[in-house]
């Protein structure tokens, strides 16, 4: 049976290999490593996964060394396996070795080997950080994941590090998380004051036990531990760098900014859920950003006509979805989404690249169409995604989704607008897909001639995997089946509950609606899925776009301002961007260099001065030596004897 | 007191000669004229020592005055030698023209 | 009147001996120089054998007073003696090579010189203010004339009337001062002024500040410093390193003896203020404008009007500690002064030009040996730990510090960061700049080297080792009779 | 010669490289190669005499270790006596470990005067040493001045174009300070003097004293100036940019791996220890200052222009860090703190080594005249991201257990929200450093002198290489280094705690 | 009666200094600096010194200032050195502190008279007599007799060094 530690180990492994001798030994040997290793680590992850489904499925921690022991501080490099960390490790392993695999393909045309070994280094690198925060049993060590994740897509987004935009992406999202880091930071130094320990067995019990005691202190812990989150899951406000990250290669978006590492967040509010119940304000809050950012985002998706950008602003949305379940309590629902959403999304946009592959690089939408016949699997396995993300039953996306709708419902307090909220966002998002589909695949192609003469279906390499994520997007689901098929029909609540931990006092508020309100339910959000989807179909496919165009025109201002994604960027450029450079500039000419030196460099000045001066008493004239001697004597007499 | 005349007297009398020696050395341009009034200045501290010497009916004051005026002539010849060396340089001794070397 | 009444023990004879020896080799070169002129290479030898001699003499002269009391052989005469010989055999010593590049090697350049070390001597062992006056008359003539002996160089000769006329000016007041001295206390000797209530008569008080003006005249202590700049400038430079350490260390002392007699019981408040307010004049006023200054030997002429602003700080302190500090303070500032005087002689070309700082550019570079030095001497001028100065102003200001006159280390330290600024500026140009200079300075003659390697030797010795001289100087300060804190 | 190493590690390590630069006045002009090599020789010969130290200190023990001590000046109760705790082990081997690697680069790149410079590097080692090894105010304060003089060398002649002034500010900035301190310890001894009736510079001997009310609180100010400056902290900071903007790259690494730690080093070992109350009194400034900087120093550096000097204000930053957990004066505030010194001495210690390299063969620093290098430089820029990442405190590389050590440790103090505010830092540096990673090797390579940059060189490599892997070992191993903190810093804690007992009773 | 001479004599002297002084041409000053000589030679033997009086006239009116004539004779100052004044802000300077100066010496000196100690009484003819000051000098102050003839030879020395034409430029 492997150690735990080996998982993570592999893919770092499989980096380090390809940092210091891909460039030389060339793309057959890169692939070969960064496959293989992120092939093992899946093995060796399942490894682990199926004896513990297979046994009493209790929580295992594997401690390796002390990492830092200071004082009354200590944490060591431990590991977990326990429900959550085992579905997170599952998927993460799986989508992440067939992104892998994809990229072979993807990546083929890269000029150089540096370039080649470079990517999947990278790719091994973000597979050993996000594990590492998977499997991580203290919040130090998960940290270390979680900026490790951090850092590789900022790696990765500014894979094509000679184009500007590619950089500032980059660099934005690096930035942008460390603001939410931040937050993550002053999380873990109030944990630490409050529990003595950083790690989850000792805080989650300690906080379980006795409520009472910590759950004051807790409501600023899991605010700072939240902005983390929305840092990482890109919520409002701190989503602005999601949509940037898109400049990075297809397989990143799909691997790091719509399946894994996005989706830390809900993990770890999950993984505190313990925590986060204890601060019901706390929660409250994350519900409604979680909401906001769901039909914020929807929203923006609407008005896009970059493929990438939708499914960008999609995945935002989506992760609002899965925070707004994590809000109202329904933390299994929401890591549920995470699974399903890892599949559809992934593919999609495993999808896109393939399209981008076709049109040659090419992404806007407007110049697409009609590529259904071109590129038929890429075709239909998007279209199955899309399905699945618009929440059409029985695909994955529609048991996930209504499970968080349902949860939002039976919420108490504001859950009722949360669950007509996130209706709202549903019929969104089956408009936006389908609107892409229909630009997409649709009509006739709008691409230039050349392009069109380039269209082809993607390698096998590229395909295979859209085929099997597109299975899974259909399939996923079926494990979380709602209660209406039968008490255990939800398999995933059973195998993820343990991870609620009941908390002393509070009653494991579980109030299951009647089975006709969920069927109810069930239906309305289909049906809105299903107008959505229609109303896309008619105004793209059919009108070609004419309706929408004359919407945009009754109201430019309007469609503008969300073309421009409601002009966050620029506000923020003149909310903080701006002024930070100023006030850099301005310590520096002024504080610095006006003041401090001004003042240190007058006094010398002044010195100096008065050495110029005070030299030309020196007049070389004698008798004027004799009278200052006299003068030096008189005075000294005078104030001496003077008194006398 | 040895002798008719009092210390007050001949103290009057040296101080005065000493002040305007020195009146002397700082208003005269001509390098002689300011040894000359040096040389008052001195003749002062003498007259004062005779006078002290007269008063405490010590001999000591006359001894210091005889060493006094050794020192006066040896002064005399050096600052006149001085005078003529620099004199050969200048052809000028007038100290306000002399200031090669300042600031 | 049967009978020699001249009365002339051997232990007269024996307590003498160094100054007769002085005179004598004097007396030697100046016979040779004017019937052997052919020997001229040998004088300097003569003149260091001498100074050998008449310190061999001094070591070898039993402690005691003598010449019925007007003569002094103690510990301090003799750690004050070992200081004014190594400074006349550094002068000496830098000397030779200079006069024979400027063609001035004449017989009469050492005898002054040792006449005037002789004076010097006097000053420092006479208990009786005549003796004193004397000793600083047969100084300042020797040095009049040392002053103005380039006589080809105009501001050779200007230096001598400036010192002359100043320093006679200076000794005329002097002489006064002795004079109300004999008038209050009816006798030459210093002993003479321990009589009880002496202290408060302000015809003493007034004799003293006379007698602290005419000799911080010597010492060049703000404001009867005007003199040094300009002769600094214009005279010979291994003479400067001579006058430039010990007359005013020989000053320092002869003060420091008359206030011990008068000062039994404590020196007053306003005098001692006086003697600050002159300490603090100094420091301030020679940094300050040190920092102006374009010419080396001004530059260093200046240096030494603030170094002897902090060894006044020792007057006003006025204890056993601070006597034994400033005695300390002044080996440090004879072997750093003198060590740089010595450079500055080796390291310029033409001794009737003046020495522009900016001259030295880039000898770092072309004489790293002399530069070195020079450099050392500066730091050590400026404190930096591991060097004698550091020694020398640790114990100052500890001195200082120990007595409570707080204000006073204040200043001399806001006065010495000050300093640091320009003897940086000249490390600077030495090492820092291009040559401007085509030709590369002249060898160093080994004489130089000399001089310039026990310069060196002695910074590093006594600012890592200073214990044994410290032992020394506390056993010298115990010749006085002064309160120690 | 086993005996003599073992009984005298210390001094020997502390005059070796002084030896060696005795040794190196006998080279001929002529042997500029050789001279360096010998320098290069000494410096890692000193190293390898260093490890012993690491491994055979004795991590339970609370006092001194290593000690030795002779009579100096006994009139006057100076006394060479050397001996050091943890505090000083870890920031001797980051001396030791600098020094060679600063030798290292400087062997392909200082050309003029090469026999001098050796020398003055030597001699510099040898004032670091020994001011880290002193337990002896006096002692400590010869080396802490000798320091200066070769680095005024150092900067003045082998600097860049504005070195005079830099060197000069260097000079007198350190010395205003430390003038100060100068009489502060005459008062102390003095008032050992008067208190005990000898004469003692021994630092044991002066930890017991005590002082009261303003004399402390003075005296205190007067150390305080002189660390504070060295460190620096603002707003007595700014001769730091100039002088390690000037220095060559050699002499910006030991300036910014060593020099300014002993600022810190020394306000531990004698400010806190002596006037434990005054320093309780001020800490609040203490922090606040250290807050000032981290902010203040981070927006500064990103307007900068000049790559040294971006790197140089972000120390500005990253000491202000240090002071907050010294200011904070927890036990994982101070761990951290010492910790952090050396991680900053690596990390920037390397930023400035690979500015270095492009310098060389760039001959500028304008952040402008680069820009999209990575292709040309693959290698440097590896490397320098990597040092750019530890010096933005990456969780698994080393200045993250540092940074988070002093906030954690900050936080659990009185003054938690110099903790909030400290930790603004890790959003700051990201945003400068990695603007200027950006704006150097990333974006288009559009200047044509760029396309044909060398990368950097083996000897260059090593020197860099031998500072990353420390990086990565103190990243996953911090307890290798903190194991030796601990007991010392708590033996720290308790020196100042008793004497603040002691100076409460009447 | 003694008194009044001295105190004329005293005058004499005081009026001639006066006069060098004020005189604008050097061998003026010369001259009238020989008069005030006598003027104090007078003072002097009214003082008991006759011997000191003589030395004062011989070596100082006699000696000092003939060799003052010689060297102006020699360098022919006659007129060169017209004293033209200026330099007002020096004069008026020195005029002040010279008046202060002399205040604070006057003022001090008076007082001192009363202090010094009544001496054992002596004949005024035996006091006179230069032979034992003779005795004083070589028993004494032999040390200083010997000091002075060091002081001498430097001062003959360095006169010559300087003074001997060679090498002029």
């Amino acid at each position: 049976m492997t150690p735990l530690w080996l998982i993570p180990v592999i893919p770092l492994a499989g980096f380090v290999l390809n940092a210091l001798l891909g460039t030389r030994l060339g793309k057959s040997f890169v692939s070969l490593v960064g496959v293989g290793a992120a092939g093992l680590t899946t093995l060796a992850a399942f490894g682990r996964i199926l004896p513990f489904l297979r046994a009493d499925r209790s929580t295992v921690v594997e401690p390796v060394a002390s990492w830092i022991a200071a004082g009354s501080f200590s944490v060591d490099i431990a590991f977990r396996l326990d429900p959550l960390s085992a579905l997170m490790l599952s998927f993460v392993t799986f989508v992440g070795f067939l992104i892998h695999i994809y990229s072979i393909g993807y990546m083929r045309h890269e000029a150089t080997d540096a370039g080649y070994a470079r990517f999947f280094a990278y790719l091994n690198l973000f597979l050993f950080a996000m594990l590492t925060l998977v499997l991580a049993e203290s919040f130090l060590l998960m940290f270390v994941g979680w900026e490790g994740v951090g850092l590789c897509s900022y790696l990765l987004i500014g894979y094509y590090f000679d184009r500007e935009y590619a950089a500032a992406a980059g660099r934005k999202a690096f930035v942008v998380n460390r603001i939410g880091d931040y937050g993550f930071l002053l999380g873990m130094f109030g944990l630490f004051a409050v529990f003595g320990s950083l790690n989850y067995s000792e805080i989650f019990l300690m906080a379980a036990a006795e409520p009472a005691r910590f759950s004051p202190a807790l409501s600023a812990i899991c605010l700072c531990l939240f902005a983390g989150a929305m840092g990482k899951s890109a919520q409002f406000p701190l989503y602005v760098w999601l949509p940037d990250a898109m400049a990075g290669p297809t397989p990143v978006s799909a691997l790091i900014h719509a399946a894994t590492m996005v989706t830390a967040g809900v993990y770890m509010v999950a993984r505190c859920n313990v925590l986060f119940r204890l601060a019901p304000e706390v929660m409250l809050f994350v519900a409604v950003i979680g909401c906001f950012t769901a039909l914020f985002a929807g929203t923006i998706a609407l008005a896009q006509n970059d493929l990438k950008k939708v499914l960008a602003y999609s995945t935002i949305s989506q992760l609002g979805y899965m925070f707004l379940a994590c809000g109202v309590g329904a933390f299994t629902v929401g890591m549920f989404h995470v699974l399903t959403h890892a599949f559809f999304k992934a593919c999609l946009f495993l999808c896109a690249g393939s399209v981008m592959h076709a049109m040659s690089d090419d992404l806007d939408v407007r110049h697409m169409g009609g590529l259904k016949s071109k590129i038929p699997i890429t075709y239909a396995t998007f279209l199955v995604a899309a399905l699945a993300i618009s929440g059409i039953p029985p695909l994955a996306g529609f048991f996930s989704k209504d499970a968080i709708l349902a949860s939002a419902f039976e919420a108490p307090g504001l859950g009722k607008v949360f669950w007509a909220v996130g209706l709202l966002t549903a019929g969104l998002t089956a408009f936006y897909m389908f609107r892409i589909v229909s630009l997409t695949f649709y009509g006739r192609f709008r691409g230039s001639a050349e392009q069109e003469h380039h269209l082809h279906e993607s390698p096998p390499s590229m395909t295979m995997p859209l085929v099997v994520l597109a299975f899974l997007s259909v399939v996923g689901g079926w494990v979380g089946l709602p209660a209406v098929f039968g008490e255990n029909a939800n398999l995933f609540e059973k195998f993820l509950s343990p991870i609620v931990a009941p908390i002393a006092g509070q009653p494991a508020a579980h109030h299951a609606v009647s089975h006709a309100t969920e069927w109810l339910l069930m239906a309305v959000s289909v049906a809105v899925a299903a107008s959505g989807i229609f109303l896309a179909l008619e105004w793209y496919a059919k009108g070609e776009g004419r309706v929408p165009a004359r919407l945009a025109a009754s109201d430019p201002g309007l469609y503008a301002l969300v073309a421009d994604k409601f002009r966050v960027d620029e506000l923020y450029d003149v909310l903080f961007v701006r002024p930070f450079a100023w006030t850099a500039r301005t310590l520096w000419k002024v504080v610095d260099v006006l003041i401090i030196d001004g003042i240190l460099n007058a006094s010398a000045f002044l010195v100096e001065l008065a050495g110029d001066f005070l030299r030309f008493l020196q007049t070389g004239n004698v008798r004027n030596y004799a009278l200052t001697f006299l003068i030096g004597l008189t005075a000294l007499v005078l104030f001496v004897v003077g008194a006398v | 007191m040895i002798g008719a005349i009092p210390l007050s007297d001949v103290l009057l009398a040296s101080a005065a000669l000493f002040a305007i020696g020195i009146a002397g050395a700082l208003l005269r341009r001509n390098a002689i004229q300011i040894f000359l009034s040096i040389e008052v200045m001195m003749n002062a501290a003498n007259l004062a020592l005779l006078g002290y010497g007269a008063a405490l009916g010590s001999r000591e004051g006359q001894i210091i005055v005889f060493f006094v005026i050794a020192i006066a002539a040896a002064e005399a010849a050096v600052g006149l030698a001085i005078f003529v060396a620099l004199f050969r340089h200048t052809e000028t001794i007038d100290v306000n023209k002399i200031n090669l070397l300042k600031w | 009147m049967t009978g020699s009444f001249v009365q002339f023990t051997h232990a007269d004879l024996l307590a003498i001996a160094p100054e007769i020896t002085l005179a004598a080799a004097g007396c030697v070169i100046l016979l040779l120089e004017a019937f052997a002129p052919g020997l001229r290479r040998w004088f300097a030898t003569l003149a260091l054998a001498g100074v050998a001699g008449s310190l061999y003499f001094l070591v070898r002269a039993p402690m005691g007073t003598t010449f019925g009391g007007r003569f002094d052989t103690s510990p301090l005469t003799l750690l004050v003696g070992l200081f004014l010989g190594g400074a006349a055999a550094l002068a000496i010593l830098v000397a030779k090579p200079y006069l024979e590049r400027a063609g001035e090697e004449k017989g009469e350049f050492y005898a002054l010189l040792l006449w005037g070390h002789l004076g010097v001597s006097l000053m420092t062992r006479g208990l009786d203010l005549l003796l004193v006056f004397i000793g600083l008359e047969t100084l300042s003539l020797a040095f009049y004339v040392l002053a103005a002996f380039f006589r080809p160089v105009q501001a050779s000769s200007e230096a001598g009337l400036k010192y002359f006329l100043t320093g006679a000016f200076a000794s005329a007041f002097t002489l006064y001062g002795v004079v109300l001295l004999f008038g209050a206390s009816g006798g030459s000797k210093i002993e003479g002024l321990a009589r009880p209530g002496l202290a408060e008569s302000p015809t003493v008080i007034f004799g003293l500040l006379l007698l602290l003006v005419g000799f911080g005249f010597k010492m060049s202590i703000a404001p009867f410093h005007s003199w040094a700049p300009d002769v600094y400038q214009g005279m010979p430079t291994p003479a400067v390193a001579y006058l430039s350490v010990a007359p005013k260390g020989a000053s320092v002392i002869v003060l420091y003896r008359v206030f011990a007699a008068v000062f039994e019981d404590g020196m007053p408040d306003r005098f001692r203020a006086g003697i600050a307010a002159l300490a603090i004049l100094s420091m301030a006023l020679g940094n300050v404008v040190a920092l102006a200054q374009r010419d080396i030997k001004r530059l260093l002429a200046y240096s030494g009007i603030a170094q002897m602003g902090y060894a006044t700080i020792a007057l006003v302190v006025f204890g056993r500690d601070a006597l034994a500090a400033v005695l300390v303070y002044f080996v440090a500032y004879l072997v750093s002064n003198a060590g740089a005087f010595a450079a500055v002689a080796a390291l310029y070309r033409d001794e009737t030009k003046p020495h522009p700082v900016a001259l030295l550019a880039g000898e770092g570079r072309r004489a790293p040996f002399a530069a070195a030095v020079l450099a050392l001497c500066l730091f050590s001028l400026a404190g930096i730990p591991a060097t004698a100065g550091f020694i020398g102003k640790f114990l100052l200001f500890k001195a200082a510090l120990e007595s409570g006159f707080y204000a006073l280390a204040l200043i001399g330290i806001a006065a010495s960061l000050v300093s640091i600024g320009y003897y940086l500026k000249v490390v600077y140009v030495l090492y820092m700049r291009d040559p401007v200079e085509q030709e590369p300075p002249p060898a160093l003659a080994p004489a130089d080297r000399l001089a310039l390697a026990l310069c060196a030797a002695g910074i590093f010795l006594l600012g890592i080792f200073p214990t044994s001289l410290w032992h020394l100087a506390e056993r010298a300060a115990e010749s006085l009779p002064l309160a120690s804190p | 010669m086993e005996r003599l190493l073992a009984d005298h590690l210390l001094s020997i390590l502390v005059f070796l490289p002084a030896a060696g630069a005795g040794l190196l006045l006998l080279f001929p002009r002529a042997l500029a190669r050789e001279a360096k090599l010998f320098a290069l020789l000494v410096s890692v010969l000193e190293c390898a005499l260093s490890l012993p130290l690491w491994w055979r200190f004795d991590l339970a023990a609370r006092g001194f270790q290593f000690r030795e001590r002779m009579e100096w000046i006994p009139p006057l109760g100076i006394s060479y006596s050397v001996g050091i705790d943890g505090i000083a082990l870890v920031l001797i081997l980051l001396t030791t470990i600098l020094t060679p690697v600063a030798l290292l680069f400087s062997l392909s790149h200082v050309e003029k005067q090469v026999r001098g410079f050796s020398i003055a590097f030597l001699l510099l080692e040898t004032g670091m040493l020994g001011s880290l090894v002193a337990l002896d105010l006096a002692l400590f304060y010869v080396f802490w001045e000798v320091m200066l003089v070769p680095m005024y060398f150092i900067i003045g002649i082998w600097g860049g174009p504005r070195r005079i002034y830099a060197a000069m500010k260097f000079f007198l900035f350190t010395m205003a300070g430390s003038l100060l301190m100068f009489l502060a310890i005459l008062y102390i001894a003095i008032r050992h003097h008067t208190a005990t009736g000898q004469w003692s510079f021994a630092l044991e001997d002066l930890y017991r004293m005590t002082f009261t009310g303003s004399t402390e609180t003075l005296l205190f100010l007067a150390f305080a100036l002189a660390f504070a400056i060295k460190v620096p902290v603002f707003p007595l900071h700014t001769w730091l940019p100039d002088a390690h903007t000037e220095a060559p790259t050699g002499g910006s690494i030991i300036l910014a791996g060593v020099l300014l730690k002993l600022g810190v080093y020394g306000y531990l070992r004698f400010a806190l220890p002596l006037f434990p109350d005054a320093s309780l009194r001020f800490a609040p400034w203490l922090g606040v200052l250290g807050v000032i900087g981290v902010v203040y120093g981070a927006f500064v550096a990103y307007a900068q222009h000049d790559m040294k000097r971006l790197v140089a204000y972000s120390s500005v930053s990253h000491l202000g860090l240090v002071v907050i957990g010294v200011g904070a004066f927890t036990t994982l505030s101070l761990q951290g703190a010492i910790l952090q010194m050396v991680n900053h001495g690596l990390s920037t210690g390397a930023l400035f080594l690979l500015v270095g390299v492009l310098y060389e063969r760039r001959h500028t620093r304008e952040i402008d005249a680069y820009g999209g290098i990575a292709v040309v430089v693959p290698v440097t820029t590896a490397l320098f991201l990597i040092a750019t990442l530890s010096s933005i405190g990456l969780p698994g590389l080393n200045g993250f257990v540092g940074e988070f050590l002093i906030l954690v440790g900050t936080w659990t103090s009185p003054h938690r929200w110099w903790a909030v505010a400290g930790a603004t830092g890790v959003i700051l540096s990201a945003i400068y450093m990695l603007t200027l990673v950006q704006r150097v090797f990333w974006n288009p390579l559009v200047h044509e002198e760029n396309k044909s940059l060398s990368d950097i060189r083996p000897s260059e490599l090593l020197a860099a290489a031998v500072l990353v892997v420390l990086m990565i070992w103190i990243g996953v191993r911090p307890n290798d280094v903190l194991d030796r903190l601990g007991a010392s810093v708590e033996a720290l804690q308790e020196t100042v705690a008793a004497k603040q007992i002691a100076s409460r009773a009447p | 009666m003694e008194r009044i001479v001295f105190d004329l004599a005293a005058a004499v002297a005081i009026l001639f200094v006066g006069l060098m002084v004020v005189t604008r041409h050097p061998v003026h000053s010369v001259l009238t600096l020989v008069v005030a000589f006598f003027g104090l030679a007078a003072c002097y033997v009214l003082l008991l010194a006759p011997f000191i009086a003589a030395i004062q006239i011989i070596v100082y009116a006699g000696a000092i200032l003939v060799l003052f004539l010689f060297v102006l004779m020699l360098l022919n100052l006659g007129n060169v050195a017209r004293d033209k004044g200026g330099r007002p802000i020096q004069t008026a300077l020195s005029s002040l502190a010279v008046v202060v100066f002399a205040a604070l010496l006057l003022g001090t000196l008076r007082g001192s008279g009363a202090r010094i100690p009544e001496p054992s009484p002596i004949e005024p003819a035996a006091f006179a007599d230069p032979a034992p000051l003779a005795r004083l000098l070589f028993a004494d102050y032999l040390l200083h007799f010997e000091a002075v003839s060091v002081l001498l030879l430097a001062a003959l020395v360095g006169a010559f060094v300087l003074a001997r034409r060679e090498r002029v430029p």
